[in-house]
């Protein structure tokens, strides 16, 4: 019997015109958590899909328990005892959330092959509430929030026995509270004899979890240390192949006069009397757990959805906006928390996302003038320092850092006063997010007034003029500089709003 | 694995084509072997052209064959067409091609009276004889009619056959095609004609149902006549389909002797119903004929034997002389009373048409 | 925590120019549609010797552009990723109440026209408002329940007559010629170019790329979502207000149910022109290339007398042929 | 869209009440029951024969092949596909069975109705091969196939129709007999739900298919073999396609090319009514074979009810379209409704 459940040697895959894994190692042992580590396109996710069976790998060993294995599809994978969460689209929304659970490795009788569901709902039931959760096994999955799908993508791991449950960024959508319930359930899993590998991008999960770190780079194996004994930095530099730390521009922005002034805005049933006001060139963080309504604020803002009460006022101006054409007419603008679906059309190269806001500007009556908008948007491109070759290079082709720069870069074609950023280095490794940093500090100092939305403390502390938190759709505090704290802010999100009422 | 699929599929799909225009050709160019080169227009063999109403009918089948049957007899060439949809846009079409072609003669059996007017039109003005036959076109889009069976005997026919199986007494309905086809719609004219003589004071006419010649759509309004009018007697159904239909429905229904049927339909369609004596009788004529005589009336057309005026008259094969007749502002060539099929001569004629 | 080193940017310059490049310039689809035009009038001439000269190519489009008009908006409906099956509802429709305005009203014939094209138009107005509206619903289902809808009231109208004897300049729609040129011919070079310049020109063609893409995408960047679709629906009804008025003047007449399946035929046809139905591809120079490739197939087989049912298998491995050659690695053909 | 993910509640206390609230997607079933059902009184008001056991079981005979079509439809629809050519397909199978049988008299019915089956089922994996195995979206896939089918039927049929005197007795049979007073038909179409109903509730390889729509991505990643259920589906649409062409020539007692032609359209239309999604990954075989049971009403009822033959389009447009726009309006109220429920 070997030391380790699962080890992989030199594991090679190459896809046409790319190597994604070059003679990588990895080793876990029983009744560890593993932090696995490294920037967008390390290969983490092509290492996963090897292991889960979804890729053959072009090279290397598998060893499972000492003996050497191959998969060649996932059920295999699955009936040898991997289990796989990933980060997303994984779950069936029109399904049952016990479908969900037990699809792949369905109770069926054992001669008819009739699938028998009372058992499946019982045995649901018993996860679920293992789990501590009291979610209906018979719910439709689309019906629950991000945090009970992952849950439930948990409770499949359990639910096929795996000793090994591979976790691909399962804290990306959740908020602290939830984190840790997360933490707990990972934990318990763990003492009970589970080997977890856990991908994240969050340091704070690993030092948290995990009693060892493997980190690639590039489709290549760095290294493997046990977690105490690896600094921040050290393993930073083991993540980017440089030094560097996770840091804010301190430049100066003048904060001027009052921009935009929102006044007991209201949704029916996502969020109630928010106020608050933005100068040019002040940074306001909007910081809160998932699900408090911040993007929802936002999105009513921009005209994606509309309110139910309150005002708008922009320049001193009442706003009526119906939709987003209008908010940017007027002078706000979005930048949406999930780029590949609400900022990029990925089919289209760099010049054409960035012109895509702001066509009137240089057409000619509603007559497209390319020579004028391939200008403009090398112009812009450049600006946020988009690393591409032409414009012409797809969207889809870059870095989730370049996509959040030309995401950014649209904005800046339209003459807005006003730029409500939603986690706008979300999913962006850590070269490319100061690198974000400095772009919003630019803005600022531009006159640009600027909401950010963020789930990561750190980041709302360092970029933030004012944070306002909000908790369950309503505002609870607001935050000036000098009060700023990790503290402070979790306090503001978690206790009881003040003035709650039932709305409608 | 997968390229290979795909080639041989394109493959497979590329023969398909070859092979579907390769047998495309012998079936539509019924006749080859006489005249040569097609494109001998003056002397040589005459071309004579034939749109029926739509691909996949066995009526139109029938007529066609007598048509080329006709036209071998001229040594002619025949050239048979039909849309694949029962649509006046797609005997448009059919009727630019043969304009192009610059045959000599257009027999058409018309899906509309009047919508092909231009077409027909422009075709005789390219000096194409055009000849309408079966259902007619406007008698401008024409020079003559080759009319299967005069209208009004054609009504009056069934309303004596309906009221002799019924006793001359009850409620009676029409079950027709289309709610746009000419023909029965001018049947149905001459047969609520017919019923206003006093002697048929006693039968009711309660409804027109159509059918559409479809066969689902048939089937449900024959059944729902025979519900809500549970005293019905007999049903007339003037269109192969829909007698069919009706003849099954009967059949089903156990109602054979209690609903009497009678209509114009194909011998071979109807040979089960008239032979258990759900239909006792029923008329149609012979398709065949009627193509032979559109195809001898064209022949005598192109050859200048006559110019389609009322009184003219032509040589049309074994059918012997034939005249042209006036009908309304037009002319037609007239075949003759519809043709009587019960249980007696059934059995020869359900294996020719 | 302590900032240490600021990143310096890494100054780039960016290509703004696309070079040129002879390979992906003969690699598009749009060249093989050329060859198989090619092929097909190579085909059918070697096939009739009726087939190659002028007024018999020129007559034959006579034939065949009538639905063409509505290949255009069907093709900017499913570069947007919906489809609108209706359109020869719409047809009918419009038509039945032209020929009624005329007739039965005593409206002249230069209004009915007007009015036919209205109808059209808020056919699909109608059509594109229930899409917007109702967001949840597909195009397909809405533009299903609308297609029988509109069909039944053209029978509500019309019942069974037909409806005609329409003034004689209005012949000239479908039968009269410009200096030997048809006129539906002119007027179909007229709407391919505006079409394209609509699509490819225009902000407005570009937006209706970015839905097709990515709608929800094209909502976040300031794109009027609704108002394009509600626009490109109602050139769809307009574009078949258009085929209405040349099938009427074909036929001389018309009936509540003309047009009939002529959605799938024009459905086919963009597709077969490099139209996906996935959404965001496809131009309108396939599509006018296409048109005519099933058109002078279709007239020309006609002209050696193929039945009608080995035109129907034609047409349809032609169909699946344009779809799966793309998937054909040899040669990469851009669609 | 964003909308929809972001609006469920992220405290679990919310779940019980929203349990409740999921127990009204049966409300769709339920409002479809009732809708038949107040338009079959309303029949029956003007048409003391409608409801007669007599006219129920034409009814349902005439429903029958419709919806044993719904059923492989609603099957296709929640794969995300949509199949036009079952029409072809249908008279395809019909037009060579009934050549079969008419040439050799001695074809026993079971052997014919596995004939057609057979023909049908390698229609539908033509189809399916393309759609999995080359990706051909399946509408073009479908429209193509639609086309070179009914062509091939006309050609098979040499423009002769099989009429009823040149079918065996025990071949119209099929449809004509009865067992215990209730038509074969009716009980083929009910085996066929049974059958469904187990497949689809109760097997892996049915709820497979309900996965594929759902998500496709992930059923990748579960091992769920995308291709195999995509051929499946088609190749179940297309077997049912060539036993309900058997029975319609059985049922008619005469085989014609132009056989069901356009007939897709309104087994679309009753999945449509039913409920069935066509972004896929829902459908209920309720609510299908209730849709299919509304059509079948109205093509029996509008003749009973002699409504003039020129409005029955534009009823059934009507009801179409009306039942499809209020359905989506009951949901977004049950939407609003939990929305008012939440406090903030």
């Amino acid at each position: 019997m070997s030391e380790y459940v699962l080890e992989l040697k030199g594991i090679t895959k190459r896809f046409p015109g790319v190597t994604a894994l070059n003679r990588v190692h990895f080793k876990l042992r029983k009744g560890e958590i593993h932090a696995l580590m490294g920037e967008n396109g390390a290969g983490k996710s092509t290492f996963i899909k090897v292991i889960t069976g979804v890729h053959a790998p072009d090279e290397g060993e598998i060893f499972l328990d000492g003996k050497p294995i191959a998969f060649s599809n996932p059920t295999e994978a699955q009936a040898a005892g991997i289990a796989a969460i990933y980060q997303h689209v994984t779950n069936y929304p029109d399904l049952s959330v016990t479908e969900n659970i037990f699809m792949g490795h369905e109770k069926v009788h054992p001669k008819t092959k009739r699938l028998l569901w009372k058992d499946m709902y019982r045995e649901a039931k018993a996860i679920l509430k293992q789990l501590g959760s009291s979610i209906d096994p018979k719910r439709e999955m689309g019906t629950l929030s991000v945090a009970q799908q992952q849950i439930i993508e948990i409770a499949k791991a359990i639910s096929t026995n795996a000793r090994i449950i591979i976790m691909d960024e399962p804290t990306a959508a959740l908020t602290a509270r939830e984190s840790e319930d997360l933490y707990r359930i990972a934990e318990s899993l763990r003492d009970q004899g589970t080997s977890i590998i856990f991908i994240s991008h969050r340091f704070e999960d690993m030092y948290r979890l995990a009693s060892r770190v493997t980190v690639f780079r590039d489709a290549n194996y760095i290294g493997s240390w046990d977690v105490d004994e690896i600094t921040n930095d050290q393993l930073i530099v083991a993540m980017v192949g440089r030094e560097i730390t996770q840091v804010f521009p301190h430049k100066k922005h003048p904060i001027g006069e009052e921009v935009l002034r929102v006044e007991n805005l209201g949704k029916i049933g996502y969020f109630a009397d928010i106020s608050f006001s933005l100068r040019r060139g002040e940074i306001l963080g909007l910081t809160g757990l998932v699900g408090a309504g911040r993007t929802e604020v936002c999105e009513a803002l921009f005209g994606i959805t509309k309110y139910d009460t309150g005002s708008v006022h922009l320049k001193g101006q009442r706003l009526a906006v119906r939709r987003p054409k209008d908010a940017m007419k007027l002078g706000i603008g979005y930048l949406p928390e999930d780029r590949q679906k609400q900022g990029l059309i990925l089919q289209w190269g760099i010049g054409r996302n960035i012109t895509l806001p702001a066509l009137e500007r240089f057409s000619n009556k509603g007559w497209l003038t390319e020579k004028n908008e391939a200008q403009l948007a090398r112009q812009l491109a450049e600006k946020v320092h988009v690393k591409a070759k032409s414009i012409f290079d797809l969207a889809g082709s870059l870095s989730g850092g370049n996509q959040q720069k030309v995401a950014v870069a649209k904005l800046l074609t339209a003459g807005l006063d006003v730029i409500i950023l939603d986690e706008p280095t979300k999913g962006v490794d850590i070269g490319a997010k100061s690198a974000i940093y400095e772009i919003i500090q630019d803005l600022a100092m531009q006159g640009y007034g600027i909401i950010m939305v963020s789930s990561e403390m750190p980041e709302v502390i360092g970029m933030s003029d004012r944070i306002a938190v909000m908790r369950e759709g309503r505002i609870t505090r607001m935050l000036q500089k000098e009060e700023f704290s990790q503290e402070a802010i979790l306090e503001a999100a978690m206790s009881e709003a003040p003035g709650k009422t039932k709305a409608g | 694995m997968k390229k290979y699929w795909t080639l041989i599929l394109s493959l497979v799909l590329v023969f398909s084509i070859l092979s579907a225009c390769s047998q495309g050709s012998p079936g539509g160019n019924a006749s080859n072997e006489s005249g040569g080169d097609s494109e001998g227009e003056s002397g040589g063999s005459k071309r004579y052209a034939f749109i029926f109403k739509n691909t996949g009918n066995p009526y139109g089948e029938k007529m066609m064959q007598g048509f080329e049957e006709a036209v071998n007899e001229l040594d002619g060439e025949a050239i048979l067409r039909a849309p694949d949809q029962p649509t006046a846009e797609g005997q448009i079409q059919i009727i630019e091609q043969l304009i192009t072609q610059k045959v000599d003669s257009i027999v058409i059996a018309a899906n509309d009276p009047d919508a092909l007017q231009p077409a027909l039109t422009k075709a005789m003005d390219a000096g194409i004889e055009v000849i309408s036959v079966d259902s007619a076109v406007n008698t401008d889009s024409r020079v003559t009619h080759v009319n299967q069976a005069d209208p009004e005997a054609i009504g009056r026919i069934q309303i004596e056959a309906i009221s002799e199986m019924v006793g001359g007494k009850g409620q009676i309905a029409v079950l027709s095609a289309t709610s746009q086809a000419t023909n029965q719609n001018l049947w149905i004219e001459y047969m609520q004609k017919e019923l206003e003589k006093p002697e048929y004071k006693d039968l009711e006419l309660v409804k027109v149902a159509y059918g559409d010649d479809l066969r689902d759509k048939s089937v449900s309004e024959t059944e729902a006549l025979l519900k809500t009018y549970p005293d019905l007697k007999g049903i007339i159904a003037p269109t192969t389909v829909g007698i069919a239909a009706a003849g099954k429905v009967l059949t089903d229904k156990g109602l054979g002797g209690k609903v009497a049927l009678t209509g114009l339909g194909l011998p071979s369609e109807m040979a089960s119903y008239i032979e258990s004596g759900v239909s006792p009788w029923m008329y149609l004529w012979n398709p065949i004929d009627v193509g032979y005589a559109a195809g001898h009336t064209a022949a005598a057309l192109v050859n200048g034997d006559m110019e389609g005026k009322t009184g003219d008259t032509f040589e049309a094969g074994r059918l012997g002389q034939k005249e042209v007749v006036e009908d309304g502002e037009g002319t037609q060539v007239m075949l003759g009373e519809p043709f009587k099929f019960d249980k007696e001569n059934i059995g020869e004629w359900k294996d020719v048409y | 925590m302590e900032p240490k080193t600021i990143q310096p940017y890494t100054q780039r310059t960016l290509e703004a120019d696309r070079p040129f490049s002879a390979k992906q310039f003969f690699l598009q689809w749009e060249w093989l549609l050329a060859f198989i035009l090619i092929g097909v009038i190579a085909l059918n001439t070697s096939l009739s010797p009726y087939f190659l000269n002028i007024s018999s190519l020129r007559d034959a489009t006579m034939v065949f552009l009538d639905k063409a008009f509505i290949v255009f908006p069907m093709a900017l409906i499913m570069i947007m990723r919906d489809i609108d099956i209706s359109v020869g509802s719409t047809v009918a429709l419009s038509s039945v109440v032209m020929a009624v305005a005329y007739n039965s009203l005593g409206v002249p014939m230069g209004a009915a026209v007007v009015i036919c094209l209205i109808v059209g138009a808020l056919c699909g107005l109608m059509n594109g408002l229930l899409i917007v509206k109702f967001k949840e619903l597909s195009a397909v289902i809405i533009t299903l329940a609308t297609m029988i809808l509109y069909r039944g009231i053209a029978y509500i109208i019309l019942e069974d007559q037909a409806s005609g004897s329409f003034p004689e300049w209005f012949g000239f729609f479908g039968w009269g010629y410009v200096y030997g040129i048809p006129f539906i011919l002119i007027l179909f070079i007229l709407a391919a170019l505006l079409f394209g310049l609509l699509l490819h020109k225009t902000t407005f063609g570009r937006h209706i790329y970015a839905i097709g893409h990515n709608d929800v995408a094209s909502r976040f960047s300031g794109v009027n979502v609704d108002r394009t679709k509600v626009i490109v629906f109602t050139l769809a009804g307009l574009m078949a207000a258009v085929t209405a008025i040349f099938l009427a003047s074909r036929m001389g007449s018309t009936r509540p149910n003309i047009a009939n399946m002529y959605e799938l035929d024009v459905i086919a046809m963009a597709a077969l022109g490099g139209i996906s139905t996935a959404g965001g591809k496809g131009r309108l120079i396939g599509t006018v290339i296409a048109v005519f490739i099933v058109g002078y197939l279709q007239y020309g087989l006609g002209l050696i007398n193929i039945p009608s049912q080995t035109l129907l298998i034609v047409v349809g491995a032609l169909l699946l042929f344009a779809v799966i050659v793309p998937k054909l690695n040899i040669p990469r053909f851009k669609k | 869209m964003a909308v929809h993910t972001a609006n469920a509640p992220a405290a679990e206390s919310a779940a019980k009440k929203e349990s409740k609230l999921a127990g009204l997607a049966k409300f769709r079933e339920l409002g479809l029951l009732a809708f038949i059902l107040l338009l079959a009184i309303g029949v029956q008001i003007r048409n003391p024969s409608f409801l007669t056991i007599e006219n129920v079981m034409d009814m349902a005979t005439n429903t029958a092949i419709l919806s044993i079509l719904a059923v492989g439809m609603m099957l296709v629809l929640v794969t995300r596909g949509i199949d036009l050519s079952i029409g072809a397909t249908l008279a395809l199978s019909g037009m060579l069975v009934a050549q079969i049988v008419s040439a050799s008299a001695g074809f026993s019915p079971l052997l014919a109705v596995i004939t057609g089956i057979g023909i049908g089922t390698v229609c539908g994996l033509v189809i399916g091969g393309l759609v999995a195995w080359l990706g051909v979206l399946p509408i073009i896939a479908t429209l193509a196939m639609m086309n070179i089918y009914r062509g091939f039927t006309y050609m098979a049929s040499d423009g002769k129709w099989i009429s009823s005197y040149q079918m065996p007795e025990s071949f119209v049979g099929i449809a004509t007999s009865s067992v215990l007073g209730i038509n074969t038909l009716i009980l083929i179409a009910l085996f066929i739900y049974i059958a469904a109903y187990y497949f689809i509730g109760h097997t892996r390889t049915g709820r497979q298919i309900y996965a594929v729509g759902s998500n496709p991505e992930s059923a990748k990643v579960t091992g769920i073999n995308e291709k195999k259920i995509l051929i499946l589906v088609y190749t179940l649409m297309g077997g049912l396609s060539g036993l309900c062409g058997v029975l319609w020539v059985s049922k008619f007692a005469s085989a014609q090319g132009d056989t069901a032609s356009g007939y897709e359209l309104s087994v679309i239309a009753a999945c449509i009514l039913g409920g069935v999604s066509i972004a896929g990954g829902s459908g209920k075989l309720s609510g299908v074979i209730l849709g299919a049971v509304l059509i079948g009403i109205l093509n029996n009822a509008l003749p009973m009810m002699d409504v003039s033959p020129f409005w029955q389009k534009g009823i059934e447009g009507t009801i179409i379209l009306g039942a499809v726009l209020l359905n989506a309006a009951v949901k977004r109220g049950v939407e609003r409704n939990h929305l008012l429920r939440r406090r903030i």
